[in-house]
């Protein structure tokens, strides 16, 4: 046990999955001097330029070279820089990633972790800001991560470069910082979802940063004596329905929170699966950012944030 | 004219491997429009068979191949089995891919056949990424990689190329230059003079040939492979050939003047050309046509036995995906 | 009025639109000889080479390149091929086309009409048979169209060559040939259903090819005494929110079919917004494919397929 | 020692441009850092100076410009106000794109200026297809078309580049070749001689300068920019310049050594260049400082006007998304 950031957490892992396998290698663009975000700080130093390898500016390529190198039998982590660039190699991903074990009746694997800082991050605009969570989740072939603490930052990094799928694999980018404890040994099973508190009432699911928000507005409701079970999925694909399920059919009301478009969002697929399987009380409600852009200006950026008050709300509403 | 120290052992492997690729080309032909067994399209590689087998013949066998649309006949001089590549083609269980690719995706990675592309272009980092692989690895294999003229006007080929180099990777790329994208003529959408000032503005080895003479071909190759295997650096070569038929079987090829092809079929078929070579130097005509005609046997043998083979289990939509996470939801 | 088809009637409009207006053009592979798939018959003998315009193999530069001319003021056809190769220009279409206006504070419009014909057609396999038409509709800035007859695919290509937006126009490969009556004159307002079959007993819910599929469920329940009623989105955005929930409040029972994967599908988002804004009598139906991946295999590929008969099937549990 | 024929007008005007520049870029940093009003990134260009007051001084007002995430002076160069500019990069109402876009996209279409871009390399083939919108349109405006060193391994570079040599595009390339792509030496990750070498391998009319001499950018800039007015050809030019600070304001470059940078500044500053050559074509002292100190006092005041000046209305995030379909759903 011990302290850790969120960022740092996932460095941690890595550098402990680099140290016991010589598979494992990273490349992107700067990571040499330890990465955007600092998530690679110190690799180079102790595992060499082959390991830690900088990149052209050359999305396309980095996702491509990589997963020739993961057909041949390396465990490349992919690093995209914000979530947005990853778009420039959208047909490395989709059509050629996530479908060649498929497609080549299983002569194939892509073991690689693709990193893709996401979210709304001090004004950084449309093109720096996206969280497509749910376009991945809607490919077969990915598995899709969205860790929200160090604890699951830690864990689910190990996890993904165990694994011989390709993840996509979805940091926040507005919590690098965050500390949480964390327990190096805790086991992480793909697909299960972390209860952040427990309650009777109201069933709130989310994932990423959001999961934060929805822990802290859960505690608000507490306060007030609404018991609000937070579930954080942690994982989209594969996600945990059976918990979500189990929770919503005991509480009989159902809220989910994404900081991602409501439209589309993976926020319907929980509501849509669970109303299918379980008879709730009340109507289900989804918050997520409307159909709009992200903007620069800071005021404006806040008109599309959601945040812990307004999830607390909407439970409120919810129980009244 | 043969020169004296003609190797005739190699050139006889050579009209063998063209003859079977044509023969395989031939019947996937027949199975498509006589025998209406293939659904899917496919892109025949006939007139361009001098390509896959000079390009291969100086390839190991652990060496890696990846390939594009157009892929039976390299898949083939990889060593992959002609009657599992014909099954993949009709959608059979024993398919290379387990009827799961079709032609487009055809494969054999017990032979290092690592794939033909579906999406143009697209296989040019990959294949720099897989000899980065090998970099990492580091044993000595090397990696072809093999595309379209077509292909040269996307930016993976700048991207992989670029990538190829700066990393100094065991990798030759192969330009297979047959005049036609698709329906389009090449040179009409590409602009300067093509594949190989592109390669070489990249400071890489760059080298063409005549892609219908199977021997420069396998010459030019030898020694480019064998650079590579020392060098550990990239090169390139630009083979120009001639597509001979449509884009795709069903394509009629309207769009250009009948005898254009004609012309060019009868004037510059590589097959007919390594004939020519082989009787120059002394080959007895029926030893000619008896490689034809085992060929042809080998691909109707290897068509008959497809065609007779079971379709994959329907379960098997469901393998392969994904190990985390399951493909199938019960509530769908 | 007049017999068209599907594939003629979208390039009748596109015929009549080009006559009208000298900016309008299209570009793409092929278009010389008419687009693999015809849609293009005759067009460039009619307005000549500029207008319709052959391409490089650059999914990525046809795609820029119409915005930058659309930036200037003509109004471009783009033509995907494969709805597949337009991953090639997902940075181009998502982080460029869908957000300049908004990101340059409202100086520049792209009115584009960018056509991906997708969907499941004889054995394309896996690089060759998508349909993601739930990705477009989770992205601000983008219309999407998803016609299913030839009188819609006719309204509606006149339409989206209309608008200033950028509209996501999916043809279905598979219907090409379909043949409807058309009225040239009837009139098409974005986000309105047409509501295929009346019923009063169950909603079906689909779009593109799949909306045919769900007209001859529709059918054969009628004729077994089940009154659905079949609404065909015809736009994903915008939806009609409002046709579909007052059919499903009405009918109580709610069935949403697609092609394409369950998982994270435009249906999620139908059924969600639905249970948040009426009460049903059953707990509504999603069908769509699994999460796997399109195989070669006529017989594999039948596996992932939404038939008429399973929709009907679907209906009739609901009703039950 | 300046030609005995030398432009004094011109020299000065450009010498203003670049002090205009200087002083916004210093002035936008000072809202970043001492002020605290800026959030976002924003990519300074100081010491690229020459560049854009060199090449955009060739061009019309309604010439079309697009450039990248370090645009500032591109779009000052163009005509934009700074004002207008320092509000965006405060995210205030007035701002050139209402505050919407920020410093990455920069943007005032009243000029020409078609907007900076966020995504390397993407503003490439955009710029050719504006230049193919005015070839379909058929007037005599040209684009200019600004990207890094670091742009040039992306595929739209290759793509965007092919597109306007085969459809015969209006358009002027402009490598800004500043030698680093953010913390990364362009040079380790760029095979072969780099921009030139690849834009030749296109066919495309190439041309090198010294990007810090603002006199030699002017001059290549305006034989191009009449060139391709005239033959609608696209044209390339390589201008080579160098970062003077951090790839955005709040990076100190601990990556490269100080004394690199420092060197580099005492030698091989434009604007000091462009002081000396003036002084040398005998104007005062005194008079180049007026400009300087005139530059420095406008953008001071529209900072000081920026600051002042209010936010954006809440509901502005709603308009500009697109007619067709509400953005605002009140269900979430
Ligand atoms: C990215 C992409 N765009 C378009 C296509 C459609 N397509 C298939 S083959 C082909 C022509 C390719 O030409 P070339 O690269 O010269 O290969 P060839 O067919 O001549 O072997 C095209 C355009 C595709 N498969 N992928
Ligand atoms: C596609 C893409 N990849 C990565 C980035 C992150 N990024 C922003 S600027 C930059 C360096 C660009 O270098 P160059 O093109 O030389 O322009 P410069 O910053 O030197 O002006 C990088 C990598 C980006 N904006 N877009
Ligand atoms: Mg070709
Ligand atoms: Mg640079």
């Amino acid at each position: 046990m011990g302290v850790m950031t969120y960022g740092g957490a996932a460095l941690e892992a890595l550098r402990q999955a680099m140290a016991a396998d010589p598979t494992v290698w990273c490349v992107g663009e700067d990571l040499g001097r330890g990465g955007v975000f600092g998530q690679y700080k110190g690799l180079r130093e102790e595992f060499g330029p082959d390991r830690v390898s900088d990149a052209p500016i050359s999305e396309a390529a980095i996702m491509a070279a990589a997963f020739g190198a993961a057909m041949v039998g390396t465990r490349p982590v992919v690093e995209m820089r914000f979530a947005d660039f990853a778009l420039c190699a959208t047909d490395e991903l989709i059509n050629q990633i996530a479908k060649a074990r498929f497609m080549f009746g299983g002569q194939s694997r892509a073991p690689m972790v693709i990193r893709k800082p996401m979210g709304m991050w001090r004004s950084s605009a449309a093109q720096h800001s996206q969280s497509l969570e749910s376009w991945y989740a809607h490919i077969p072939g990915l598995v899709v991560a969205v860790p929200s603490t160090a604890q699951d930052n830690f864990s689910m990094m190990k996890a993904a470069i165990e694994a011989d799928d390709p993840v996509v694999y979805l940091e926040h980018k507005n919590i690098w910082a965050n500390e949480g404890e964390v327990d190096q040994a805790a086991p992480y099973q793909w697909g299960t979802a972390r209860v952040r508190l427990k309650g009777g009432d109201v069933t709130i699911v989310s994932w990423s940063d959001c999961a934060n928000r929805a822990e802290q507005a859960g505690r608000t409701l507490a306060a007030e004596g609404i018991g609000a079970e937070v579930i954080d999925l942690r994982s989209l694909w594969p996600w945990d329905r059976t918990a979500v399920i189990e929770s919503a059919a005991r509480t009989g009301r159902l809220l989910v929170a994404h900081e991602s478009v409501a439209v589309g969002g993976f926020g319907a697929e929980v509501v849509a699966t669970v109303v299918q399987e379980a008879d709730l009380k009340a109507r289900p409600r989804r918050i997520g950012a409307p159909r709009a852009l992200i903007p620069y200006a800071p005021n404006l950026e806040d008109q599309l944030r959601v945040t812990a008050d307004m999830i607390a709300d909407a439970a409120r509403e919810l129980c009244a | 004219m043969t020169q004296p120290n003609y190797d005739r052992t190699r050139g006889l492997a050579l009209l063998t491997m063209m003859e079977r690729i044509r023969a395989f080309e031939r019947q996937a032909e027949l199975a498509a429009t006589r025998d209406q067994l293939v659904l899917g399209a496919i892109h025949l590689s006939i007139g361009q068979e001098a390509c896959a087998a000079g390009i291969i013949a100086a390839l190991r066998r652990d060496d890696l191949l990846l390939s594009t649309h157009r892929g039976h006949g390299h898949t083939l001089a990889k060593g992959a089995d002609p009657t599992a590549m014909m099954e993949e083609l009709l959608g059979r269980a024993g398919g290379c891919c387990g009827g799961k690719g079709g032609s487009m995706h055809i494969a054999d990675f017990g032979v290092g056949m690592l794939g033909a592309n579906g999406v143009v272009s697209a296989n040019i980092p990959i294949g720099a990424g897989a000899a980065h692989g090998i970099k990492l690895l580091g044993d000595d294999r090397i990696v072809v990689d093999i595309f379209g003229d077509g292909a040269i006007n996307r930016g993976p080929f700048l991207e992989g190329l670029n990538w190829a180099a700066v990393f100094g990777l065991p990798v030759l790329f192969v330009c297979e230059d047959n005049e036609w994208s698709a329906t389009t003529r090449t040179s009409d959408m590409t602009a300067g003079e093509g594949a190989a000032a592109r390669a070489k503005s990249f400071g890489i080895r760059t080298e063409v040939v005549d892609g219908n003479d199977v021997e420069a071909v396998a010459d030019i190759a030898r020694d480019l492979v064998a650079a590579i295997r020392r060098d550990r650096q990239p090169a390139f070569l630009h083979a120009r050939t001639f597509r001979q038929g449509g884009h795709t079987y069903f394509d009629p090829a309207t769009y250009r003047a009948k005898e254009e092809a004609a012309a060019r079929i009868a004037s510059d078929d590589p097959i007919a050309r390594q004939r020519e070579i082989l009787l120059g130097a002394g080959v007895a005509e029926a030893d000619l046509d008896r490689i034809a005609s085992d060929a042809w046997a080998e691909m109707e043998a290897a068509l008959a036995a497809a065609a007779a083979a079971p379709f994959p289990e329907d379960g098997s939509v469901f393998a392969d995906v994904q190990d985390i996470g399951s493909p199938e939801l019960e509530a769908y």
